[in-house]
């Protein structure tokens, strides 16, 4: 049950968290290596996925899955599932990858590197849970304010503009209300946070 | 009226400190039927056994107790001195009233009262035994091999050596297997030809062994001793006695382009050939998928300049029926070959090859006659990547094995490639490396040290070309799994080892059992290694799973040695405790209703179909039948039969029941 | 002799348990001699009228007891004997039999100690259970 | 048998040129693309990077309109859309609790019949598509299928996650050659185009090089984002690799509208930030691109 996951985190080790919520068991893994080896990322992680999962495996060390929650990784996974394609073992790297996210934004661990990639997450949600749909012009702008940066795509914007793609309102959908709905019972609640 | 004798031993304090053996020799003497009752200190010792004998004598009893210690003490002891006294040794049954009663209770009357139990029921079963006749199966004294690859070879020349017969069955056109295909042995390099061309010599010129290569198992019927064979010799299409094997048909066959399975696809071959110019026998083949003659209808090179005249285009396959007591499988294994790793391009890419084409580039035999030449354009690779575990210990590939050669003959390929090109740059994908073995660990080091291979930890995630060069992407997971990239001129994938394509319907032909992988299963997987559980038939070499030739010529030579002991008497003799299958007097016939659940559940195919006919010889009923010869006497059939018209001798219903009664209707005259 | 002593039946396989139970002697464990064993082959070979017949003969408890899955000197009899059990199970609670009257376990040549303890604790849960009374039904039965 | 039409957000603005030939090649075919009504974002990558439910809510939303429609499947032209609504109508049948949740999280009882199709699906479903070429597209292509098309093969059940086929075969249908290349499915960066535009230059360059030393004349795109990174983020690939890359890189639906002999600015050809011109001549390149590419290719440093 996840309304008490915060007390389990105490008892309930990272890996067992990541089975029970995602059945993605890391004990499976033989370390062969094959996901980092063939991740677009892998250079630029501070973990590459196979030592992720390692870091849980050693599962009676909560300072390694401390580290895996706080990891860069987790937010540069792109969920390209290259990975879970080529896995030997057909370990479902990129639902890992989610729930270690969930994880970490829910016990407040997030990697302050990734702090762009989470803000434009949310600018993008926030966009989609208004109007219905992505307001990219909004999008942008909103990502700028949480991002601090202004000038980035300053050059871009205007020729997208004149070709005609991006609008300078956004489109609203009639089932706003309902989205809106949706978010508050997803986002907001501890429930169902993963 | 029965006679029983009943027999209480002390086993000095053993026995007596915890039981009252006076009052349970005393108990046992007011049964009805039983005429003697006696206890003894010692009765396994020589008077102890005079004792039984001589009461057996005097008293003419018609069955023995012994109270003493456990069955799978004495109970053979027991039953030779009864067989001497000239009593059926199957009507002398012990209670175990040490183990199971003395040596477990404290003292007291409960114990006392326990151990007359144990003797009562014994009593009660003896009441119900039946002289029993040990069962002799006479043994046809030749061996069958199947698989003319080393293990073959090796069973084969071992048993002949114990001065029986052995027919080999080869399906290729020579002997040799796998081994011949190889170019060095690990972990000696020694030439692989050079130790094995010698024995298939010896195969060739044993009187005691006669070869069918070319040829294939076509049935088997029959049991342990007993075994009915027949063997298909498919069409050479040549004369075998007239053929001197000169090779002037192979020097003048048109056909010349045809990929040879020898070389692993990696030279040619004629459409008449024979693999390899070492090949026993040395006489070739006509390949019929390939010769311009069976194809087009005209050319019969071959016949006209053959100067025996030896070559027989209209030549058919022949049925050979022969009588073997004994069948050893060694028919060997394969690598996973096709299309089934697509992120690698294997297949896909000419310079990505497997681990037996390495060996046929390295043979000096081979297409490049040791050189190391790439496929594609036989320039000599600069970087050779070397990946372990091609598909081995990959459940997505379907394997979850190891495949447990791959890492020893990676080794021998990297420092091959280093021997024959010095300045060439040797890279080896591994995920562990499994060198267990004598000299192996040593030899791995030699790799690394001497030879400078480099060894990466980690699996490659994907190969593709580039500009000529194959891009090779991995990662070491030793430097914090940083990808990486090599750019080879060529990679040889050590694909994993499995089970040859036609295994399954093999196994299902001789009645052995198979595990998911399709490699034959042992009898049991500690004790008994080179059986099946099939009386008669045993395992030798790659297929029962990956082996190296050391393991696989030490199976052979274990497997010939059970042949030899089976073949050392003239008959088989096996003790009498199997299930049969009730015989009453017409019209019945049979209580047997013929539902043959018994034989489902057979684990030893020992339960045949047996049809009862009238004097006209029309059919009256079909039953079950045992065949004492693979029976095991497990019982698990007894229990399933519905009708109880199948009984295990030694343990009947009638012995079981009893037994049981006897125990719990105890009666106060008893104690 | 106040206390209930239960009559308790042992149908144990050759090779494992029967094995196991030596051991258990010659290794000088101790347990209740209430116990009484029958030998037979294998597990596979015990045909489950027999336990009928031993209930309707005044058996308060019985013990099956052959090797471990896999460890089958036949190779599968012990998995027959088990599906069977599975079935036996039903048709003895139909009979009005109480199925913790049997005990259905694993026991190798090498747990001479587990079987001691095996013995013990059924023959303290049958005396728990009191004698088994009905056993004159099931004779009118007719198993008997 | 009704087909509706989802567009998704992108397709509304940034990759406006991708529904704009989409709906001319139906025109041109005949066939009718009806949108789902009062159609919402599926979430992409932000809604399952930062909550489960809601990344399955807001596709089960889209479904069930599409089901209320009528529609007996919807054809969802942008990959990384249609690998949400795949994977969501995938967990969702196969977990019934769930379905409950999520059917009540969206006030709607999902039920999973409107089966979800990839622009590949849908024009490999068109019969005889060679009969209605009228100018065959004879350009040396590189099909760039990205991630989302093809992975998870277990889930999607549509093309081989290695080296897959479709998209080759269908530019052969309308007169293309398509090459065999090593990027096909190696991925552009996906949704960092404004978050870590760096990296997205980085994965984005490896691909167009490898297309380029090919020979390929354009890049065959299937997915809003794939162009997004390729063709808007150009600048940055260029500025990072120090060098121009003109190579164009096209929709689908663009090629085969070209094939079908509709106006480039139908097909808002015009929109693209490199621009899509052919220079060289097919037949030079032609055979560099069969060979097994032991000599350096043009372009390549």
């Amino acid at each position: 049950m996840r309304s008490d996951t915060h007390v389990q985190h105490d008892r309930q080790t990272l890996a067992d968290c990541v089975l029970e919520k995602t059945s993605v068991d890391v004990a499976r893994c033989n370390q062969c290596g094959k996901c980092s080896a063939g991740c677009p990322l892998a250079n630029d992680m501070d973990f590459p996925p196979s030592q992720i999962m390692h870091l849980l495996q050693l599962r009676d060390f909560p300072e390694f899955a401390e580290m895996a929650l706080r990891s860069h990784t987790i937010w540069l996974c792109l969920t390209c599932e290259i990975c879970y394609a080529r896995c030997p073992m057909e370990i479902d790297i990129p639902k890992l990858m989610d729930a270690l996210r969930a994880e970490s934004l829910a016990r407040k661990k997030t990697n302050p590197k990734a702090k762009d990639i989470i803000a434009f997450h949310r600018a993008f949600l926030d966009s989609v849970r208004y109007t219905g749909r992505l307001f990219e012009m909004g999008q942008i702008v909103d990502y700028k304010i949480r991002s601090r940066h202004f000038l980035q795509d300053l050059l871009q914007a205007p020729a997208m503009f004149f070709k005609g793609k991006l609008h300078l309102f956004p489109e609203r959908i009639r089932g706003r209300s309902l989205l809106g709905r949706i978010f508050a019972r997803t986002l907001k609640s501890k429930e169902n946070r993963q | 009226m029965a006679r029983i004798g009943v027999f209480i031993c002390h086993c000095g304090e053993n026995i007596s400190a915890t039981v009252d053996v006076q009052k349970v020799a005393a108990a046992a003497a007011r049964i009805p039927g039983v005429a003697h009752s006696v206890d003894y200190k010692y009765m396994c010792s020589d008077p102890g056994q005079q004792m039984i004998k001589n009461a057996i004598k005097e008293k003419n009893l018609t069955g023995v107790v012994v109270a003493a210690c456990s069955p799978r003490m004495h109970e053979p002891t027991f039953r030779r001195a009864c067989a001497e006294a000239g009593l059926n040794p199957f009507l002398c049954e012990m209670a175990n009233i040490r183990e199971h009663c003395s040596w477990v209770h404290e003292k007291s009357d409960a114990t006392t009262n326990k151990a007359i139990d144990l003797v009562r029921m014994m009593i009660e079963k003896v009441k119900k035994s039946k002289a029993l006749l040990p069962i002799k199966v006479p043994v046809t004294k030749t061996a069958l091999v199947l698989g003319g690859g080393i293990a073959g070879i090796q069973a084969s020349l071992d048993i002949a050596n114990t001065g029986h017969q052995v027919i080999l069955v080869e399906k290729e056109p020579s002997i040799g297997g796998h081994m011949s295909q190889l170019s060095e042995t690990f972990p000696t390099l020694d030439c692989s030809q050079c130790i094995l061309t010698p024995r298939m010599v010896e195969v060739a010129q044993h009187p005691n062994i006669t070869l069918y290569s070319y040829a294939e198992l076509e049935s088997l019927e029959g049991f342990i001793g007993n075994f009915k064979a027949r063997i298909r010799k498919k069409a050479r299409s040549l004369d075998e006695k007239l053929c001197t094997g000169c090779g002037l048909c192979i020097q003048k066959c048109p056909a010349k382009k045809i990929p040879s399975e020898f070389d692993a696809n990696m030279g040619i071959r004629t459409a008449i050939y024979v693999p390899f110019p070492q090949a026993i026998p040395n006489k070739p083949v006509i390949d019929r998928g390939h010769c311009t003659y069976y194809l087009k209808g005209k050319c019969r090179l071959c016949e006209k300049i053959c100067p025996t005249q030896a070559i027989r285009f209209d030549q058919e396959d022949e049925i050979i029926a022969v009588d073997v007591g004994a069948v050893v499988l060694a028919t060997g294994f394969d690598i996973k070959h096709g299309d089934f790793f697509p992120e690698y391009g294997y297949g896909k890419y000419k310079d990505i090859i497997d681990g037996l084409q390495f060996e046929r580039l390295a043979s000096a035999s081979g297409p490049t006659l040791g050189e190391i030449r790439r496929p594609s354009d036989g320039k000599i690779p600069e970087t050779v990547v070397f990946v372990a575990c091609a598909g081995s210990r990959d459940p997505a590939k379907g394997i979850e094995y190891c495949s447990k050669i791959c890492c020893m003959y990676t080794a021998k390929h990297a420092m091959l490639y280093k021997h024959k090109v010095h300045e060439g740059k040797p890279y080896v994908f591994y995920m562990d490396i499994r060198a267990g073995g004598k000299m192996y660990e040593e030899f791995v080091r030699r790799a690394m040290e001497e030879d400078g291979v480099q060894y990466i930890r980690g699996r490659v995630s994907r190969i593709y070309e580039r500009n000529g060069k194959l891009i090779v992407k991995g990662a070491d997971t030793l430097l914090g799994a940083r990808p990486m990239e090599i750019q080879a001129d060529m990679v040889v994938l050590a694909t994993a080892g499995v089970a040859n394509a036609g295994a399954e319907e093999l196994a299902q032909k001789v009645h052995i059992s198979y595990d998911a992988y399709y490699f034959y299963s042992e009898a049991h997987p500690k004790l008994r290694p080179v059986e099946t559980n099939t009386a008669g038939i045993f395992l030798a070499g790659a297929c029962q799973a990956p082996k190296d030739i050391p393991e696989s010529v030490a199976q052979a030579s274990a497997a010939a040695s059970k042949v030899a002991a089976l073949f050392s008497q003239a008959e088989l003799i096996r003790e009498p405790l199997i299930a049969v299958v009730d015989r009453s007097a017409p019209p019945l016939y049979s209580t047997c209703v013929g539902c043959f659940l018994c034989q489902s559940s057979c684990p030893y195919q020992a339960i045949e179909k047996e049809e009862i006919r009238g004097r006209d010889g029309q059919l009256i009923k079909t039953v079950a039948k045992v065949n004492p010869g693979l029976c095991q006497g497990c019982g698990t059939c007894v229990a399933l039969c519905r009708s109880k018209s199948i009984d295990i001798q030694g343990f009947s219903h009638e012995q079981v029941y009893s037994e049981v009664l006897a125990l719990l209707n105890r009666r106060e005259s008893d104690v | 002799m106040s206390e209930f002593q239960p009559k308790i039946v042992a149908f144990v396989c050759n090779w494992c348990t029967y094995a196991g139970a030596d051991l258990t002697g010659t290794s000088r464990m101790k347990y209740s001699p209430q116990v009484s064993i029958i030998r037979f082959p294998c597990t596979g070979r015990i045909d489950f009228m027999l336990l009928l017949k031993a209930f309707a003969n005044g058996a308060d408890g019985i013990i099956v007891s052959g090797c471990h899955p896999n460890d089958c000197h036949y190779t599968s009899g012990n998995f027959h004997a088990r599906r069977r059990w599975i079935l036996f199970r039903g048709l003895l609670d139909f009979m009005g039999i109480d199925t913790r009257r049997i005990e259905f376990s694993w026991i190798s040549a090498a747990e001479g100690a587990k079987w001691a303890q095996l013995v013990n604790t059924t023959a303290e849960n049958i005396r728990k259970l009191g004698p088994f009374a009905n056993y004159e039904k099931l004779r009118h039965q007719g198993v008997s | 048998m009704k087909t509706g039409f989802y567009p998704g957000c992108s397709m509304k603005g940034s990759a406006r040129e991708y529904s704009e030939s989409l709906l001319a090649v139906a025109a041109a075919l005949g066939r009718e693309l009806p949108e789902i009504p009062d159609w919402n974002c599926c979430g992409a990558t932000a809604a399952h990077n930062l909550n489960q439910d809601l990344s399955l809510a807001l596709p089960a939303r889209i479904l069930a309109a599409a089901e209320k429609d009528g529609m007996d499947e919807v054809l969802v032209p942008c990959a990384a859309c249609y690998s949400r609504l795949s994977v969501t109508r995938y967990e969702l049948l196969q977990d019934e609790d769930l379905r409950q949740k999520i059917s009540g999280l969206i006030e709607t009882n999902y039920r999973g019949s409107a089966k979800v199709l990839n622009i590949i699906e849908w024009l490999t479903s068109i019969p005889d598509l060679e009969t209605k070429i009228k100018a065959p597209f004879a350009r040396r292509v590189a099909c760039y299928y990205g991630c989302l098309l093809v992975r998870p093969a277990g889930i999607l059940k549509f093309d081989r996650p290695e080296e897959p086929q479709s998209m080759d075969q269908l530019l052969k249908k309308i007169g293309a050659t398509p090459l065999d290349w090593a990027f096909k499915t190696e991925c552009c960066g996906a949704g960092f185009s404004v978050s870590r535009t760096d990296l997205v230059a980085k994965l984005s360059g490896l691909i167009l090089d490898d297309a380029v030393a090919r020979g390929a004349e354009a890049v065959i795109v299937a997915c809003p984002m794939c162009h997004l990174n390729l063709d808007l983020r150009r600048p940055q690939i260029e500025k990072r690799a120090g060098k121009k890359i003109n190579i164009p890189v096209i929709y689908i639906t663009q090629a085969l509208g070209l094939a079908l002999g509709i106006a480039p600015k139908k097909l808002g050809l015009q929109r693209h930030t490199v621009a899509v011109k052919f220079s060289q001549s097919t037949e030079g390149a032609a055979n560099v691109a069969q060979s097994s590419g032991s000599k350096t290719l043009p372009g390549e440093k």
